[in-house]
């Protein structure tokens, strides 16, 4: 069990583009922790330099008190479980699970009890002698932790391990994934692009965006009190609202709309001053009748989400978007007239730059 | 060999200027004649184009089962334990040439070579083999009494510009082969001798009106190859009375390889005489042999190979079981009576092969010996066994032959008007020229194209027009 | 050499991108050097030497092999003054434009796109024969078709009922072509096989949606996937069609240099003549000949790309 | 897929389609024949002719015979040089596999400078020295390295020769294996030799014994190579014996060669069948261009 620690990380590629750009960043000891990102951000790069797979251009990684910049893949004390789970498909489960054991040159009985072991805890009972080709996906994803787990990290690295599997298996599967983190207590990095797997199974989230960190915090930090712009429209299944206006009076002009200031800009703004408003569609409402505060406007369009809809509101005025998720009881029709209505503690108020303004 | 040294020679490879004659070819001078002439223990190393079970697999039989065992008995009286190998080959001469070049010229290869007699002169230049008395000295060569039985005509199989490189072991002649079946039908005599090339068209065209029948196979063409020469243009030329080479120079586009040019012209462009197509086939030869001995061929002029291995009744290829009587021959005639060289009226070619020493052998005097051996009368009869075929040895044809009608008649007939090849360095790019102009004008090219074509290529053989003659 | 082990421990010099089993540049050259120190010993130093017996008027035997004479480009002059030359390459030419990039390449196409769409027995039949066409020795191959072609007895002129032609005469060229087609197709075929599974059925599927023909459905889906192995194959059969010498077997190069290729050129000129010299130099034209063919075919396949 | 645009059109469409569909079917069932005829018949002789107690040059039922066999065991060498053939395609298939693909394997992993060019260039020159020209400088090499007369010394020149393509087909297979397998192997520790033997040869397997067959299969029927640099009868592969069955006027004994060559092709054949049943026979990648 160990922490990891990169001091002023740089991965360069050749033509100067960086993967990872001066990252620091410490992984605590037995930590479930996520690298969430579009596509291209950096994120599998640094999981990638992190395992070695990537040589670093310069910076430090630490695994535990080791240092391992310099250090062979192999010799780091690190298993990665693949997106395509690179099971050898010419190697039974068994051997494929013993494989790390075979690597250590651990005798063969020991080798396939200890894979019975694993297995078993895997749920892959029965399952031992067949290929990898004549499993489910989902059985595939669980023999490739095995074969992590049978190497006995000091941590595991997930290359978008549920990727690969349909939605409802990959909800099962990210619960299970949880549940042997805990279980195991193995410090855990896990790369992904979908915010709600970050949200769902991560101690700790990194935002990254053009191999910069943007953001790294706690699942509700990222949620409710994004640093900036980027990481407001990334995390959440529906994304923030956003909205240009400036500060006017003590509040916020959104078109000739006014809104309260939010609790946390009070007093750092100032008069005219240029802003974004978010608000993220869960956090707000809507009322037939007009709301003082509120912001009026028409629905244009109305999604179901099964248990809720999400609206959408074009202000009056501005004729901007704005998104509201509202219970099934209160679903307005097409065209009604519409104020939208919120707690100002639920907005925020990012500057020209996009980041938030408040601690 | 030790891989250090596999490298280190390696190495020395790679690295670079090896100079090409160093290893291309051996000019050093051959050893002293007497080397390991006392030697107790021997190792020699026969080679030939032959193999047990296929090519020429008498003479490989005879080399393992009668040559070795006979020759280290032999040497065993003397006191000395000789070791003979044989290493066979069973390809295609050119193929076999190839292999012994490059085995001479290394300094490796076999102490005693079969090569043919036409070889001599390119590999004597070559400096891959050295006249006898070079190498086992001039007065054991002398010694030899088996010299007395080889007439001079056929010594000059092994002849180089006046020196012994070895000592032919067979030869050969052509004759006129005739279907006497067909002739028959054709209202041809059985005991036909033509007199002239005149005559022998006129045959051909009174074969030519029975069907299904080629009238005459006279070869022609590259596909042919030396057959073309051999069976086809040289005993012809040899009828006009110059022979191809004369004084050291070439015969170029002369009357006379015009007339022979202009001979073919008659038999495959305009009668039809003969079956153009089948002078380009690869396997054309074989195929005129077929066809002889299924009586859809009248006229051939072939050597004995024809009588003695494809047409013999019990061992040919393409046996003909009534060969005896119905296979007439004739000797070739020259254009005309008296045509033929010093006003000969009928003329042939012989060829044939000879045995030589490689100058590097280790043991000089030991493969004479061997070599002797195998010229001996009792091995060259050993040899031939029970088909005949004519020796470099007068004793052993006077002996063999008297039962076979059609070798005796080529040993008694023939062989005194026969003529050999030249054995010079470019008579085999001179062969390959004749065979081209042949080709050319069996496909329908004019004789004088034909011969001119030819006079260019002999300059560029030979090196300019002054080395050749019309 | 570097010794293999000199690449490991943790100070190693930096992994290149692509090297994912972290070989690294030493052990790389490590891996690299057997095959190379072979193949430089055993091809490119004998070959070195024959481009330099090109100089030379080196024959197999007479004077010239004693004393082999620096003769500078004459041998290459000769060669393209040559009519017989000219004649060969023109052959060559037209033998691997018909059996390699028309014969193999396109019934090695035909086979494998029919073959997607038949039972799987039947595939297996067919490709089994094909095989077997290129699996079986030259020597024996050529003979079987040498009997085949054959004038009298041959099963061609049986089965055509064309009485005796002589195929291998009369059609001499047209005969090696087709015959090298027989023994080479099967490498196009399984190429090819390879190469159509690799072409994902859905994009086919929506080319016919669209109404696309199959010469469309060909440019627009299947030849886009399959460029990288039609470039491996062309460049592939072409050199190896361009050096085969198996025709010799069956024409020997006649009738009158009528099947006269290349190698068999260069065979009968350093083999039956001897002029290895003269033999050499002409080896070294047809590698440059070949050189520029490949390179031919990349730029082509470039350019259609982009 | 006819159904879908059948069930949306009309009618004279729909017949035009089964039309079609009947001429396609059509088409493909005269072209399979005509390619089986194609591949079929010129080997018929090779099925009939040996069993024939007098074989022609044509293809006819036979007049059922062993005694080509017979003779032909009888022969010393014949039989022998099956075995010879074997111990050079063999060792030659042997050499250029275990070089092969751990060069092949660095060529498709590591970028050498200069790397496609190195691979073309022998590529070409690999073509002289199947050639004849070459001949006397491979044997003036082999005499200098004492390997006249040696079966290794043939194998040397032989995998030398098709090295370069060996390599320039497996570096496909090997460029087309996915990366993650060997970066999986190399975090649990494995080094690259043992990633190959582990991961990477498995994986390209299918590959290494489609090339192992073509690489036997140039070696089984060459004749220069073993000819020019063998001495020993002993040592003599089918292919040189192949050739003793002419006779002195260069006459095919058909009798013999007929069923010499029905050997001569048997065990490239069962390997082939081997390799097919195992690992599927199949040549992939192209160049990526």
């Amino acid at each position: 069990m160990a922490s990891i620690t990169t001091r002023s990380l740089i991965k360069e590629y050749p033509g100067g583009v960086r993967g990872v750009d001066e990252m620091d960043v410490t992984i605590h000891d037995g930590e479930f922790f996520a690298l969430l990102g579009p596509s291209g951000c950096g994120k599998t790069t640094l999981l990638r330099t992190i395992a070695g797979l990537e040589k670093s251009t310069s910076g430090s990684i630490k695994i535990g008190d080791r240092e391992v910049t310099n250090m062979e893949p192999g010799q780091r004390r690190v298993a990665m479980v693949f997106q395509d789970y690179a099971l050898f498909p010419h190697m039974s489960i068994s051997d494929n699970i013993a494989y790390p054991l075979k690597i250590q040159k651990v005798a063969k009985a020991e080798r396939h009890s200890r894979a019975e072991e694993v297995g078993d805890k895997l749920s892959l009972q029965g399952l031992l002698e067949r290929r990898p080709g004549q499993l489910s996906g989902g059985q595939q994803q669980r023999v490739a932790l095995a074969r992590a787990v049978t190497s006995r990290p000091d941590v595991f690295l997930f290359d978008e391990p549920l990727s690969n599997l349909d939605a409802r298996l990959r909800l099962e599967a990210r619960t299970f994934l949880k549940k042997l983190q805990l279980d195991l207590g193995v410090t855990t990095v896990f790369v992904t692009h979908d915010q709600a797997e970050a949200l769902a199974l991560a101690d700790r989230i990194a935002i990254m965006r053009s191999g910069k960190m943007q953001q790294l915090g706690t699942p509700r930090e990222v949620f409710q009190r994004p640093a900036n712009t980027f990481v407001a429209s990334f995390v959440g299944s529906t994304s923030m609202n956003l909205l240009k206006g400036n500060v006017a009076d003590g509040g916020v002009m959104i078109g000739h709309q006014k809104v309260a200031l939010p609790a946390d800009a009070v007093g750092r703004v100032g008069d005219g001053q240029e802003i974004t408003w978010g608000a993220r569609p869960e956090y707000l409402d809507i009322s037939l009748d007009p709301v003082h505060g509120g912001l009026e406007g028409t629905v244009t369009v109305s999604e179901n989400l099964g248990a809720s809809a999400l609206i959408t509101v074009e202000l009056t005025g501005s004729g901007e978007p704005v998104q509201v998720v509202v219970s099934e009881d209160h679903e307005p029709g097409i065209g009604t007239r519409v104020w939208v209505t919120f707690e100002p503690r639920r907005t925020l108020l990012f500057d020209a730059e996009g980041l938030r303004i408040g601690d | 060999m030790t891989r250090k040294r596999f490298f280190a020679a390696a190495a020395g490879l790679l690295a670079g200027t090896v100079a090409l004659s160093a290893c291309g070819s051996s000019s050093a001078p051959s050893q002293a004649t007497d080397q390991n002439a006392d030697a107790k223990e021997v190792t020699l190393t026969i080679t030939a184009n032959a193999v047990s079970g296929g090519k020429n697999a008498a003479g490989a039989d005879w080399i393992t089962n009668y040559v070795i065992p006979k020759f280290v008995e032999a040497q065993k009286a003397k006191g000395v334990t000789a070791k003979v190998n044989f290493q066979p080959n069973g390809v295609d001469d050119q193929a076999y040439k190839t292999k012994v070049s490059l085995d001479l010229s290394t300094g490796q290869g076999a102490d005693i070579t079969s090569i043919d007699g036409i070889w001599l002169g390119e590999f004597a230049d070559a400096g891959y083999i050295s006249p006898l008395e070079d190498i086992v000295g001039k007065d054991k060569v002398q010694a030899w009494d088996g010299w007395k039985q080889i007439k001079p005509a056929v010594q000059q199989l092994t002849t180089y510009e006046g020196k012994q490189y070895g000592v032919p072991d067979g030869t050969d002649g052509r004759v006129i082969y005739f279907n006497k079946k067909l002739f028959s039908q054709a209202g041809l005599p059985a005991d036909w001798q033509p007199k002239s090339w005149d005559d022998i068209l006129d045959a051909a065209r009174k074969l030519k009106k029975l069907p299904d029948v080629t009238p005459l196979q006279i070869n022609a063409g590259k596909a042919m190859g030396e057959a073309a020469t051999m069976q086809g243009f040289l005993p012809l030329l040899q009828g006009t009375g110059q022979p191809i080479n004369k004084d050291g120079k070439w015969q170029g586009n002369s009357q006379g390889v015009q007339d022979v040019l202009g001979f073919y012209s008659t038999v495959y462009g305009s009668e039809k005489l003969g079956d153009p197509l089948l002078q380009q086939d690869a396997k054309g030869r074989d195929k005129s042999f077929q066809e002889f001995s299924q009586n859809k061929l009248g006229i051939l002029i072939e050597s004995d190979y024809l009588w003695r291995s494809v047409i013999n009744p019990s061992k040919g290829v393409s046996p003909m079981a009534d060969r005896d009587s119905s296979v007439g021959w004739a000797k070739i005639p020259a254009q005309a009576a008296g045509k033929g060289p010093n006003g000969a009226d009928f003329v042939s070619m012989s060829g044939g092969s000879g045995e030589v020493i490689n100058p590097k052998t280790k043991y000089p005097q030991q493969a004479w010996e061997l070599l002797q051996f195998m010229s001996s009368a009792d091995a060259i009869k050993a040899r031939i066994g029970s088909t005949p075929q004519i020796s470099a040895r007068d004793d052993v044809n006077g002996e063999i032959l008297k039962a076979d009608p059609l070798l005796n008649y080529i040993s008694t007939e023939v062989l005194p008007v026969t003529a050999y090849r030249p054995g010079l360095a470019d008579y085999t790019q001179v062969s390959a020229a004749l065979q081209d102009a042949t080709g050319q004008v069996a496909a329908g090219k004019s004789p004088q194209d034909a011969g001119s074509a030819y006079q260019k290529a002999l300059e560029g053989i030979v090196g300019g027009n002054d080395k050749t003659f019309k | 050499m570097p010794a293999p082990a000199a690449g490991t421990g943790p100070s190693r010099a930096v992994v290149d991108d692509g090297d994912v089993a972290g070989l690294g540049k030493a052990r790389a050259m490590a891996f690299l050097a057997p095959a190379l120190l072979l193949i430089s010993l055993f091809l490119v130093f004998p070959a070195l030497w024959t481009l330099y017996l090109g100089l030379t008027n080196y024959r197999l035997s007479g004077s010239a092999a004693k004393n082999p004479q620096f003769v500078g480009v004459d041998n290459y002059i000769n060669a393209l003054s040559d009519d017989r030359f000219f004649n060969s390459l023109g052959l060559t030419l037209l033998f691997v434009f018909g059996s390699a990039v028309i014969g193999q390449s396109a019934l090695g196409f035909a086979i494998a796109w029919t073959m997607t769409r038949v039972r799987k027995s039947v595939r297996a039949v067919v490709e089994f024969f094909v095989l077997l066409a290129w699996i079986i020795p030259s020597s024996v191959t050529t003979f079987l078709w040498y009997a085949m072609l054959d004038r009298s007895n041959g099963t061609l002129n049986a089965m055509l009922s064309t009485g005796n032609t002589a195929w291998l005469l009369d059609y001499p060229l047209q005969s090696i072509i087709v015959f090298n087609t027989w023994v080479g197709t099967a490498f196009s075929m399984l190429l090819f096989s390879s190469a159509l599974a690799s072409v994902p059925p859905s994009q086919l599927e929506s080319a016919r949606m669209v109404g696309a023909g199959a010469w469309a459905q060909f440019r627009d889906v299947v030849f886009p996937h399959i460029r990288g192995h039609v470039l491996t194959n062309t460049l592939l059969i072409t050199l190896w069609t361009f050096n085969t010498f198996t025709p010799y077997l069956l024409t020997a190069g006649g009738p009158d240099d009528r099947s006269n290729i290349l190698p068999i050129f260069i065979y009968r000129l350093a083999l039956n003549d001897g002029a290895l010299g003269q033999g050499s130099a002409i080896s070294l034209i047809m590698i440059i000949i070949n050189l520029v063919i490949a390179t031919v075919y990349l730029r082509l396949l470039k350019e259609r790309k982009s | 897929m006819t159904a879908v645009q059948g069930s949306t059109s009309t009618t004279r469409p729909e017949s035009r389609q089964m039309l079609r569909h009947f001429l396609g079917l059509m088409g493909k069932s005269v072209f399979t024949a005509l390619v089986l005829a194609f591949f079929v018949i010129p080997v018929l002789w090779l099925v009939f002719a040996p069993f024939d107690a007098h074989p022609g040059l044509n293809v006819k039922l036979p007049e059922f015979t062993f005694n080509n066999f017979k003779v032909l065991l009888d022969n010393p060498t014949a039989i022998a040089s099956l075995g010879n053939s074997l111990i050079l395609a063999l060792g030659s298939m042997v050499v250029v596999l275990v070089l092969g693909s751990l060069a092949s394997y660095s060529l498709s992993r590591v970028k050498i400078p200069g790397r496609d060019l190195l691979l073309y260039t022998l590529l070409l020159l690999s073509s002289i020295i199947t050639g004849t020209a070459a001949m006397v400088p491979t044997f003036l090499l082999m005499v200098k390295l004492g390997l006249i007369d040696s079966q290794f010394g043939v194998i040397l020149v032989l995998s030398g020769g098709i090295l370069p393509t060996v390599i320039f087909i497996l570096k496909d297979f090997m460029d087309s294996t996915p990366k993650s397998y060997e970066e999986s192997a190399r975090l649990y520790g494995a080094k690259p030799l043992r990633i190959l033997w582990d991961v990477v040869i498995p994986l390209a397997r299918p590959g290494l014994a489609t090339i192992a067959v073509w690489a036997v299969v140039q070696v089984w029927g060459n004749f220069l190579v073993p000819y020019i640099l063998l001495r020993s009868p002993s040592k003599s592969p089918a292919a040189v014996v192949m050739y003793t069955f002419y006779t002195e006027g260069g006459q095919p004994n058909l009798a013999l060669i007929s069923a010499f060559s029905l050997l001569f092709s048997i065990p490239v054949v069962a390997m082939y069948f081997f390799v097919n049943r195992r690992y599927g026979f199949r040549f992939h990648g192209g160049i990526k261009s």
